[in-house]
């Protein structure tokens, strides 16, 4: 009976048709109104989505939940949904994460809070959209409409440089996906079809595959980020507005990674395997390079937006050394750790950065900074929200019994078994992770009332507990306990693995 | 050198020059006329190539009408002459040089064989041969959708020439016949009754 | 010399709008300032009128008429009836504003009918003759147009501009012409197709003369280097009639140079292909890098609209009937999007104030909300962002170019697109991200608030959807 | 012997010339309407001239049309001029800048 | 009610966890005595059932235990399961573990009782600090017997990483002091430093064995004794020696080894209990434990054996020799700790596993005791903890004074205590060892023999007899700390006296230790047993050997040094200045790393920063991209100049060009 219902229409629609209804509750004197109409419509997106992970089958590598209707029958454009268990677990997070945003700003948003209710809600609606979506075009679609209510998050709500910050965000990411663009229209006239699956069984050549897979790769290097093209990211989770950064961290980060899951390597497996090295090469600078940057920022945000491109470094680097370890031993076996352990880390990255861009929002809710020198000692007047600080703080991390270990482990492991170099330069994120999360920690949290405005302090009340408790109680969930989250991947994986394995010539 | 070839020569040289004057001279009077020269000029070699209607059309047309509204307007204007000359010599190099690469281009194309040796001479029309005919009959046959076209145009521009210059001033003073004809006498004439005045 | 009398039913809506013009003309003769309503109301209906007749006519094939210069086919009906719409919003657009401005007078509407006329000339032309013609039908109206505001001195001057430069890309067109006729010794669009297929002619001459022609289209359309009118014009002329300028005369002139490019002279598709791509480079490349140093909103979308022309044309030179659909279909999309963006203008305007500079647009989102949601529309569907149909436009016709295995340009087009995107942001930002310098929502009458906001949606609704109307446009020029 | 390419070069050089005239010309906007009917009136010697070369009337008819056009637009040429004349005082083609970038 | 081992582990493991939660989450609810009742009771039930336990698999023989509790996650056919592995090693390290936690949570009553003065006014963060800290120290004990009874290395990283966790928070438990955060935060970096190679080793497990389960991996040790993999392209390692040197990377951390060992004494500025708990007794023995139990791994890798022994023998020495200038009474011990751990690492590599591992339980005990006892002195003392404001103790706190000595006998092997018995064995087996560097070690643990010996009773001559230096106002007030200080030090002390008589038997020369694995040629244990004749002859022969006295000759020199000639230590630092300043700065490690590692990883982020984000990609690549197109827009519409013959001109080139290009061309 559940299975019978367009879930995913629903989750796709539902939250875009309720952002609609909430901007009509724009008047000052419906604030209300249009907040209890965003939640429950989060909130209905959320339980939608529950059935997604319920009833899926962690059999079949298959699409679910499939919905195909016509769209543009001009150009072969189908409206067609389904997921399977990389997309799944992502839907999830979108809806989740939309949640908590929404109970985030539900008094901290005070100018236009309907728009900004309705921008969350309809981006939530895109990015599930952009998940779901198993024709390119309708992909494209929801990719790069999503933009524009972050443009706009970032823009009104944002910090006192937003405005560029917003613009660098949307002209880099629109830099990047037209390529993809470019890239789905030809490989439409290789097959005549939009499919994502029909790309999948393309037969191209290597020259064209190493062209199709550069042009995907501007694509999801800007929304990952990947080094060099990640400095958007600072600036932007930096204006934004708490919630924006959450979403962008949490989520819009991982549209990137799926990218390369979902297009990349099906569609461009024998590129792939050619420029590993630039992605492993890449993705390594990311970790380390990066973690070095975060070191030395003075800005919260900026240090978590930092930390943030490391973390995304680790979901790129398991995702491409997979074919170091399918040449070496010429199968497949040990490699489906490095996808599974990517998308575990995208996951855990959801769940922590969000968390972490909370709880800066916390305290910028009550003392207008995120500098790091504006603060010290905040324990001595938020106590419990200095417990949580300090534990999304060793998520951050990578601490086992945390999410925040699980992907990074998978990653390093199976990197081990590519090369022993790449575990080694990925492993110093354990080091660097905890050096400067923990630095921040210390000298944010830690130590004497450092001014009278931390002295102010006042700690968290219920709202933003209920939020950053049902964080941690997932991040230690997912620590403890990750494998219903691993195998519901496993199947979709395997095949993909299979099919990235055995090539295209 | 045939008389046809000289007339020819002739009147392209007079065409040429003229329309060099157009673009020269300071005085817009003086470019009219030479315009009016190259029409006619033009009109002449229309004549060699047995156009007889379009040529007469043309210094009917042009210099009949178009020019003498050319010369109104410019009358009219009462444009200072001499400050109009300033900087021209400073862009004729360029000038030159655009139309004679343009001129080449142009000349080598529409000099070359095609046009030049490949295209044979037509015969004379024969004496009865009435230009003006053939064109009236293809003009209301063929062409009649294009006629009425060109009608619309002609009333297109006087809607426009009319919109755009007519001014109605609410100040200015001028006759209406008709209202001066329906003027009755208790309009104009107002008989007041006033007490005589005291001298001072 | 027999005379047959032509079939006048295909012809059937220019007759029909030249006697209502005619009609509208003598009862604007009567009629004092203060009831110009109607010749409003006559010119609105006169268009519905056309419209209705135009469909009724409608025909699968091509039917020829007036010995051969006079062709119906569905191109011409859909991009007529699209025409009509498109002056119709622009009349309805304009009405308060040309009434503020003291031009509400029936020579507006005159003229924009007999525009029309012109343009739907032009696009049912299947002779060189008509299409000239036509073009000056529609040129000379427009002329007048932009100089009706007669105490504008920048009003003045675009019409000047707009006047030199066009007759001289209409003596150019005719040069072209002169060339063609000269090699196939024929004005008919279908003769010359097929003396020009059969090779029997030179073809030096021919492109010689293509080149001509080229110019002669580009200039209407708008496409670097023959631009350089774009900007001083609808920047100079009454919003009203830039509203005009800009949108249906795009349509015409694509139909003729289909006509002309596609129709006659097809067979030298591989000459032109290559002069219409670096056209389109050009186009792209200037129009986008200009608009951004723009701070006069109708400047920056006279550049934009040229950027679109550069898109278009990439449908064009890819000369395959699915990139003259793509083409086609950007055009109509272009003159909706443009319809917008001009009608935004026309909104922020009231009587003294232009509100066509880029500060005026400061805020909009607070002063009213709902608005600054339909320019917001509009201005990423001029981005060519999803899910609105500008998007839809810009994917057809890149998809026409790679079709013909022309990646880069491809590429150079969507890079462009991404500065272009630059400047659109800005507006954005102005409306969305700055505050207001007045708080009262701009003053306009209910007629242009719910047509302007149902432009802005059938730009997210036709986004949503562009399938029919991308059908129409494909079975438009594959009959 | 004169060929149908001795008319079409005086063509071109006409045209050519009126063009050159339009850009040379910095003062008088009155020349530059001469010029453009100098434009029209090189493409019609095109015309005629193939109109004879061919044997085709065509040709002629289409000069015809464009004697009609010119004059036109010629009139609304000059209209606007007075117009432009009204408003702004001058007729100098280097004047004419206050719409630009 | 009979409990089965399954859920007796369990118990053991959960009860801690139990009090943690409820202590950590509940604390204000339950207050003060609810929480140290709770955790208290959790722990010792857990020892309770670690009795059992111990009796179970120990004495009535049930043999190894090892299964899996639940699947943690399955990946690329690897089953990661979270498990226990319970032989006598496991049983013995649980026991110890919850004994030693129980001592300290009873002892921590006393300790912490006053803990709100430690923190400033105001600060919420001291509301509930007394319970926050029975939560963390009870986490610590769950954290510690996860690890010790793991079953595989995931379970066993994350127990390791859990107990740095809770050693961090409790390091810088005094939260607003900086020199604490600082401390704990040094901890945590370095530690991580260790897990970086710990975590490679485990990628190098996976990689060859395809599991992480423990039995699995040790039942194929052997097979890969012989292969070898490139770390860079022309270089074979033997894959063996790469993974257990990386593997002790993680020891060499977590039990403070050079040059790992620089968090070790500043750890001291936590509260004394979890020094005596965590930085003493357990938890910086897991490095201990873990090589102990890789022995099968180990076992097949002389290079690493020799590297491990190498490092232990500098740690052993030269942290001793720190010892001797300290005058924070804490800071002595830890640094014996320190010594302590290098006795036990050279003892690894010497292949005498279990030598090590039965010093690391006679070490818990007297070292937990030794700090506990510095605990009630610096209670008595106020929180003084400068040795040279102290003296003559014995009189006001006889309790603490004679476990101190027992300690202190004990830490120095005096015969008959559990460290002689331990330590000897040590010495003795090390003397046997042939492996590269055992020479070298064996000096340096005979050298430690002496030092111990001078720092032990230099700290125990200083803070129980001489001059009494205290203030007056201190002196007035001093007195023997309460029974929950003073019991734990009691019933720490008996064991620290007989446990080693008690056990050297069985567990350094007898098949105690079942898992242990240890190749016949490298068993110098084997070849010591065979002249074993029970811990009476032991005792005996203790007498006639070397490492007695050094010890005699150490204690001597304190003696000498502190009682008899007090002045005596200031001339000797003024004569030997140079190498008293290299003592002082022990070593310039700190000084290193601050300045090379923590001011290196600075200035390279920095530079990164500036130059690489900042400047080149976002100042040259991005804005610069957006300025030239900027400022190329604001310069070519100059070309739009607005006068007409420049259109025209344009459109003439226009012309020109496509004629040029399409005619000509």
């Amino acid at each position: 009976m559940l299975a019978d219902l367009p879930l995913l229409s629903l989750v796709v629609w539902l939250p875009i048709v309720g952002g609609l209804m909430v901007l009509a509750f724009s008047g000052e004197k419906s604030v209300l109104e249009a907040k209890a109409v965003g939640l429950i419509t989060a909130l209905l997106t959320f339980i939608a989505s529950i059935p997604l992970f319920t009833l899926f089958d962690t059999g079949t590598s298959a699409m679910q939940f499939q919905e195909l209707a016509p769209w543009i029958e001009r150009f072969g454009i189908y409206y067609h949904l389904g997921v399977d268990g990389i997309s799944m677990p992502l839907i999830l997070l979108t809806t989740f994460t939309t949640v908590l945003v929404i109970i985030a700003g539900w008094e901290v948003i005070t100018f236009k809070p309907a728009q900004y209710l309705a921008s969350f809600l309809i981006l939530e609606g895109l990015m599930n959209g952009a998940f779901a979506a198993l024709d390119a075009a309708l992909f494209y679609v929801f990719w790069e409409a999503l933009l524009i209510p972050m443009f706009i998050v970032i823009g009104i709500w944002g910090g006192p440089r937003r405005v560029y910050a917003t613009i660098k965000f949307f002209l880099y990411t629109f830099l990047g996906s037209v390529f993809m663009l470019v890239a789905l229209l030809w490989l439409y006239f290789q097959g005549g079809s939009f499919s994502i699956l029909d790309f999948h069984h393309l037969q191209i050549g290597i020259e064209a595959q190493i062209l199709i897979f550069l042009a995907f790769l501007i694509a999801f290097a800007v929304k990952v980020p990947m080094w060099p093209v990640h400095t958007w990211l600072p600036d932007a989770h930096v204006e934004a507005p708490t919630g924006g950064s959450v979403i962008l961290a949490a989520i819009m980060l991982k549209l990137g990674a799926y990218g390369f899951l979902r297009f990349s390597l099906p569609i461009t497996p024998d590129a792939s395997a050619a420029l590993d090295w630039l992605m492993i090469g890449l993705s390594l600078v990311a970790i380390v390079y990066i973690g070095f940057v975060a070191l030395v920022q003075q800005d919260m945000k900026k240090l978590i937006a930092y930390s943030s491109i490391s973390h995304m470094g680790f979901v790129t680097l398991g995702f491409f050394v997979i074919f170091a370890i399918v040449r070496s031993s010429g199968s497949t076996a040990g490699a489906a750790m490095g996808l599974e352990g990517g998308m575990v880390q995208m996951i855990s990255h959801g769940l922590v950065s969000g968390a972490m861009f909370l709880c800066v929002g916390v305290m910028y809710d009550r003392l207008h900074s995120r500098e790091i020198g504006d603060y010290g000692g905040v324990v001595n007047t938020m106590p419990a929200f200095a417990g949580f600080m300090v534990l999304f703080a060793m998520a951050n991390a990578g601490l086992p019994g945390t999410s925040g270990f699980v992907g990074e482990f998978m990653v390093i492991l199976t990197a081990f078994k590519a090369n022993f170099w790449y575990a080694f330069l990925a492993a110093t994120t354990l080091i660097l992770g905890a050096a400067y999360t923990l630095w921040m920690v210390k000298r944010v949290i830690f130590g004497q009332v450092a001014n009278a405005g931390v002295a102010a302090l006042k700690d968290i009340n219920g709202r933003e507990a209920l939020v950053l408790g049902t964080l941690a109680f997932l991040v230690l969930l997912l620590g403890i306990w990750p494998a219903p989250l691993v195998d519901v991947m496993h199947a979709t994986v395997g095949n993909l693995l299979d099919h990235v394995a055995a090539g295209k010539l | 050198m045939t008389f046809e070839a000289l007339i020819f020569y002739a009147l392209s040289a007079l065409l040429v020059l003229a329309a060099t004057a157009v673009i020269t001279v300071r005085n817009p009077v003086h470019a009219a006329m030479f315009l009016v020269l190259s029409f006619v000029a033009s009109s002449g070699l229309w004549l060699t190539l047995e156009a007889e209607f379009l040529a007469i059309a043309l210094v009917l047309v042009y210099v009949g009408a178009v020019m003498v509204l050319f010369l109104f307007v410019v009358m009219m204007l009462d444009i200072n002459i001499v400050a109009l000359r300033e900087g021209f010599n400073r862009y004729l190099p360029w000038g030159a040089l655009v139309a004679g690469l343009l001129i080449g281009i142009m000349a080598m194309v529409v000099g070359g064989d095609y046009f030049g040796t490949q295209m044979g001479i037509p015969e004379p029309k024969p004496a009865d041969y009435s230009n003006t005919g053939a064109l009236g009959i293809l003009l209301y046959t063929t062409y009649v959708y294009p006629f009425e076209i060109a009608a619309v145009i002609l009333l297109v521009a006087i809607i426009a020439a009319i919109t755009l210059t007519m001014r109605r001033r609410p100040n200015v003073k001028f006759q209406d016949v008709a209202k001066q004809v329906a003027a009755r006498r208790g309009e104009r004439v107002r008989l007041v009754s006033m007490e005589a005045e005291e001298r001072k | 010399m027999n005379f047959a009398m032509p079939d006048f039913l295909p012809a059937l809506p220019e007759i029909f709008v030249l006697i209502a013009v005619c009609g509208v003309l003598l009862v604007d003769l009567f009629l004092t300032d203060k009831s110009r309503g109607v010749t409003y109301v006559l010119a609105q209906a006169t268009l519905i009128g056309a419209l209705l007749l135009t469909l009724g006519i409608h025909s699968e094939s091509p039917v020829l008429t007036f010995d051969r210069t006079f062709v119906n086919d569905p191109m011409a009906t859909v991009l007529k009836s699209f025409v009509y719409a498109a002056v119709f919003v622009v009349f309805v657009y304009s009405k308060e504003y040309l009434r503020e401005r003291g031009i509400f007078q029936g020579e507006f509407y005159l003229l924009g009918l007999f525009g029309v006329l012109g343009m739907m000339i032009m696009i049912s032309a299947h002779n060189l003759l008509t299409i000239y013609l036509g073009l000056e039908l529609m040129s000379l109206s427009l002329y007048a147009m932009v100089a009706m505001q007669r105490d504008s001195a920048v009003a003045s001057e675009a019409a000047m501009k707009y006047f030199i430069l066009g007759a001289m890309a209409s003596a150019i067109l005719l040069y072209g012409m002169s060339m063609v006729y000269g090699v196939t010794g024929s004005l008919d669009l279908g003769e010359i197709a097929q003396l020009v297929r059969g090779g029997s002619s030179e073809s030096l001459v021919l492109v010689f003369g293509l080149v001509f022609i080229l110019i002669g289209i580009a200039f209407k359309l708008g496409a670097v280097p023959f631009h350089m009118w774009i900007p001083d014009v609808y920047h100079g002329s009454p919003t009203a009639v830039t509203l005009f300028i800009s949108t249906a005369p795009k349509l015409a002139a694509f139909a003729i140079l289909i006509r002309l490019l596609g129709e006659g002279l097809g067979a030298l598709q591989v000459h032109w292909a290559d002069m219409v791509t670096v056209l389109a480079v050009l186009s792209i490349a200037v129009g986008n890098v200009f608009a951004i140093a723009q701070t006069n909103i109708k400047r920056m979308l006279a550049y934009s609209g040229i950027a679109h022309v550069g898109f278009l044309l990439l449908g064009v030179l890819a000369a395959t009937p699915e990139g003259y659909a793509a083409a086609m279909f950007y055009a109509i999309v272009y003159v909706i999007m443009t319809l917008g963006g001009f009608g935004m203008v026309v909104y922020l305007s009231r009587k003294g104030f232009e509100g066509d500079r880029l500060e005026d647009f400061k805020g909009l989102n607070e002063r009213s909300p709902w608005f600054a949601f339909i320019m917001l529309v509009l201005l990423f569907s001029m981005a060519g962002v999803p899910p609105f149909l500008g998007f839809w436009a810009k994917l057809a016709v890149i998809q026409a170019v790679i079709a013909v295995d022309m990646m880069w340009l491809a590429i150079v087009a969507v890079l462009f697109s991404v500065i272009g995107a630059f400047f659109y942001l800005r507006v954005v930002k102005l409306m969305y991200f700055d505050k207001p310098e007045e708080s009262a929502a701009p003053e306009a009458t209910r007629d242009l608030q719910v047509l302007l906001s149902a432009n802005g949606l059938a730009v997210l609704g036709l986004g949503l959807f562009p399938g029919g109307l991308m059908a129409v446009c494909l079975a438009a020029i594959t009959g | 012997m004169i060929t149908l390419s001795h008319y079409l070069t005086v063509g071109a050089i006409l045209f050519c010339l009126s063009m050159a005239g339009v850009f040379l010309n910095r003062k008088n906007m009155i020349v530059l309407l001469m010029c453009i009917e100098l434009m029209l009136l090189a493409v019609n010697i095109n015309f005629i001239a193939f109109s004879h070369f061919l044997g085709d009337t065509a040709g002629q008819v289409f000069v015809f049309f464009i004697l009609t056009v010119a004059a036109a637009e010629a009139a609304i040429g000059l209209a606007i001029l007075v117009v432009l004349f009204r408003s702004r005082g001058t007729i100098n083609v280097g004047d004419l800048d206050s719409l630009k970038g | 009610m009979q409990l089965t081992i399954e859920e007796l582990n369990i118990a053991i493991v959960l009860a801690p966890l139990f009090g943690a939660i409820v202590a950590g989450l509940f604390g204000r609810t339950i207050g003060r005595e609810g929480a140290h009742w709770v955790t208290t009771l959790g722990v010792a039930v857990s020892f309770a059932l670690s009795l059992i336990l111990f009796k179970q698999v120990v004495f009535d023989g049930i043999g190894p235990i090892n299964y899996s509790v639940y699947t943690w996650m399955v990946s690329d056919g690897v089953r990661f399961e979270i498990g226990f592995l319970v032989d006598n090693l496991t049983a013995m390290m649980v026991t110890v573990v919850t004994f030693v936690s129980l001592m300290v949570h009873i002892y921590t009553i006393g300790y912490m009782a006053d803990d709100e003065h430690n923190w400033p006014e105001g600060s919420r963060a001291g509301e509930a600090s007394y319970q926050r800290f029975f939560s963390y120290i009870s986490l610590f004990t769950f954290s510690m017997l996860m690890l010790v009874m793991a079953n595989n290395f995931l379970q066993l990283f994350f127990g390791w990483e859990a107990v740095g966790l809770v050693s961090y928070l409790l390091i810088g438990f005094w939260s607003t002091r900086e020199s604490a955060i600082y401390a704990n935060l040094k901890a945590f970096l370095v530690n991580r430093v260790g897990d970086f190679g710990f975590l490679l080793g485990i990628g190098a497990v996976l990689m060859y064995f395809n599991t992480l389960d423990y039995s699995a991996v040790f039942a194929t040790a052997d097979l890969h004794r012989d292969l070898t993999m490139e770390i860079w392209p022309g270089s074979e390692w033997s894959v063996i020696s790469v993974i257990c040197i990386l593997l002790f990377i993680g020891a060499m951390g977590k039990s403070a080894q050079v040059p790992l060992h620089v968090w070790l004494p500043d750890s001291m500025e936590g509260p004394t209990p979890i020094s005596a708990l965590i930085h003493a007794a357990t938890m910086v023995t897991a490095g201990i434990f873990m090589v102990a139990r890789m022995s099968p791994l180990f076992e097949y890798s002389e290079a690493a054996l020799s590297f491990i022994m190498v490092i232990g023998a500098i740690t052993a020495l030269f942290m001793g020799f720190l010892g001797i200038v300290q005058h924070d009474i804490k800071r002595v011990v830890a640094y014996s700790t320190l010594s302590q751990l290098g006795y036990m690492t050279v003892a690894l590599g010497a292949s005498a596993y279990a030598a090590s591992v039965f010093h690391l339980m006679t070490h818990a005990f007297f070292k937990a005791l030794l700090f506990l006892a510095a605990g009630s002195v610096i209670i008595a003392m106020h929180h003084v903890q400068d040795m040279r404001q102290m003296g003559g103790l014995r009189k006001y706190m006889p309790i603490t004074w004679i476990t101190s000595l027992i300690g202190s006998l004990a830490l120095i092997g005096a015969p008959g205590f559990a460290g002689f018995y331990s330590k000897d064995s040590i010495i003795e087996a090390v003397a046997l060892s042939e492996l590269p560097g055992s020479g070298f070690a064996y000096f340096a643990v005979l050298a430690g023999v002496f030092v111990t010996a001078l720092y032990s009773f230099r700290m125990y001559f200083l803070v129980f007899h001489g001059k009494e230096r205290m203030d007056e106002h201190t002196r007035k007030h001093l007195h023997e700390t309460p029974h929950v200080v003073t019991v734990p030090l009691v019933l720490l002390a008996i064991p620290s006296v007989v446990i080693g008589w008690v056990f050297v038997d069985s567990m350094v020369f007898g098949t105690f230790f079942d898992g242990i694995f240890v190749l016949p040629e490298h068993d110098v244990l084997a070849k010591l047993g065979e002249g074993f004749t029970g811990a009476w002859g032991m005792l005996l022969h203790g007498f006639v050997t070397l490492p007695l006295w050094l010890a005699a000759a150490g204690v001597g020199t304190a003696w000498f040094l502190y009682m008899k000639r007090p002045d005596l230590p200031e001339k000797i630092q003024a004569r030997f200045a140079p190498l008293h300043a290299i003592l002082e700065r022990k070593y310039g490690f700190d000084q290193f790393n601050d300045w090379f590692f923590a001011g290196g990883s600075r200035g390279i982020g920095r530079t990164l920063w500036r130059y690489g984000d900042v400047t080149v990609i976002d100042g040259l690549l991005v804005n610069g991209t957006a300025r030239s197109v900027n400022w190329a827009a604001g310069v070519l519409r100059n070309l739009q100049s607005g006068f007409l013959y420049h259109y025209a001109f344009a459109m003439i080139i226009g012309l020109l060009l496509l004629l040029g290009i399409f005619v000509l061309g």
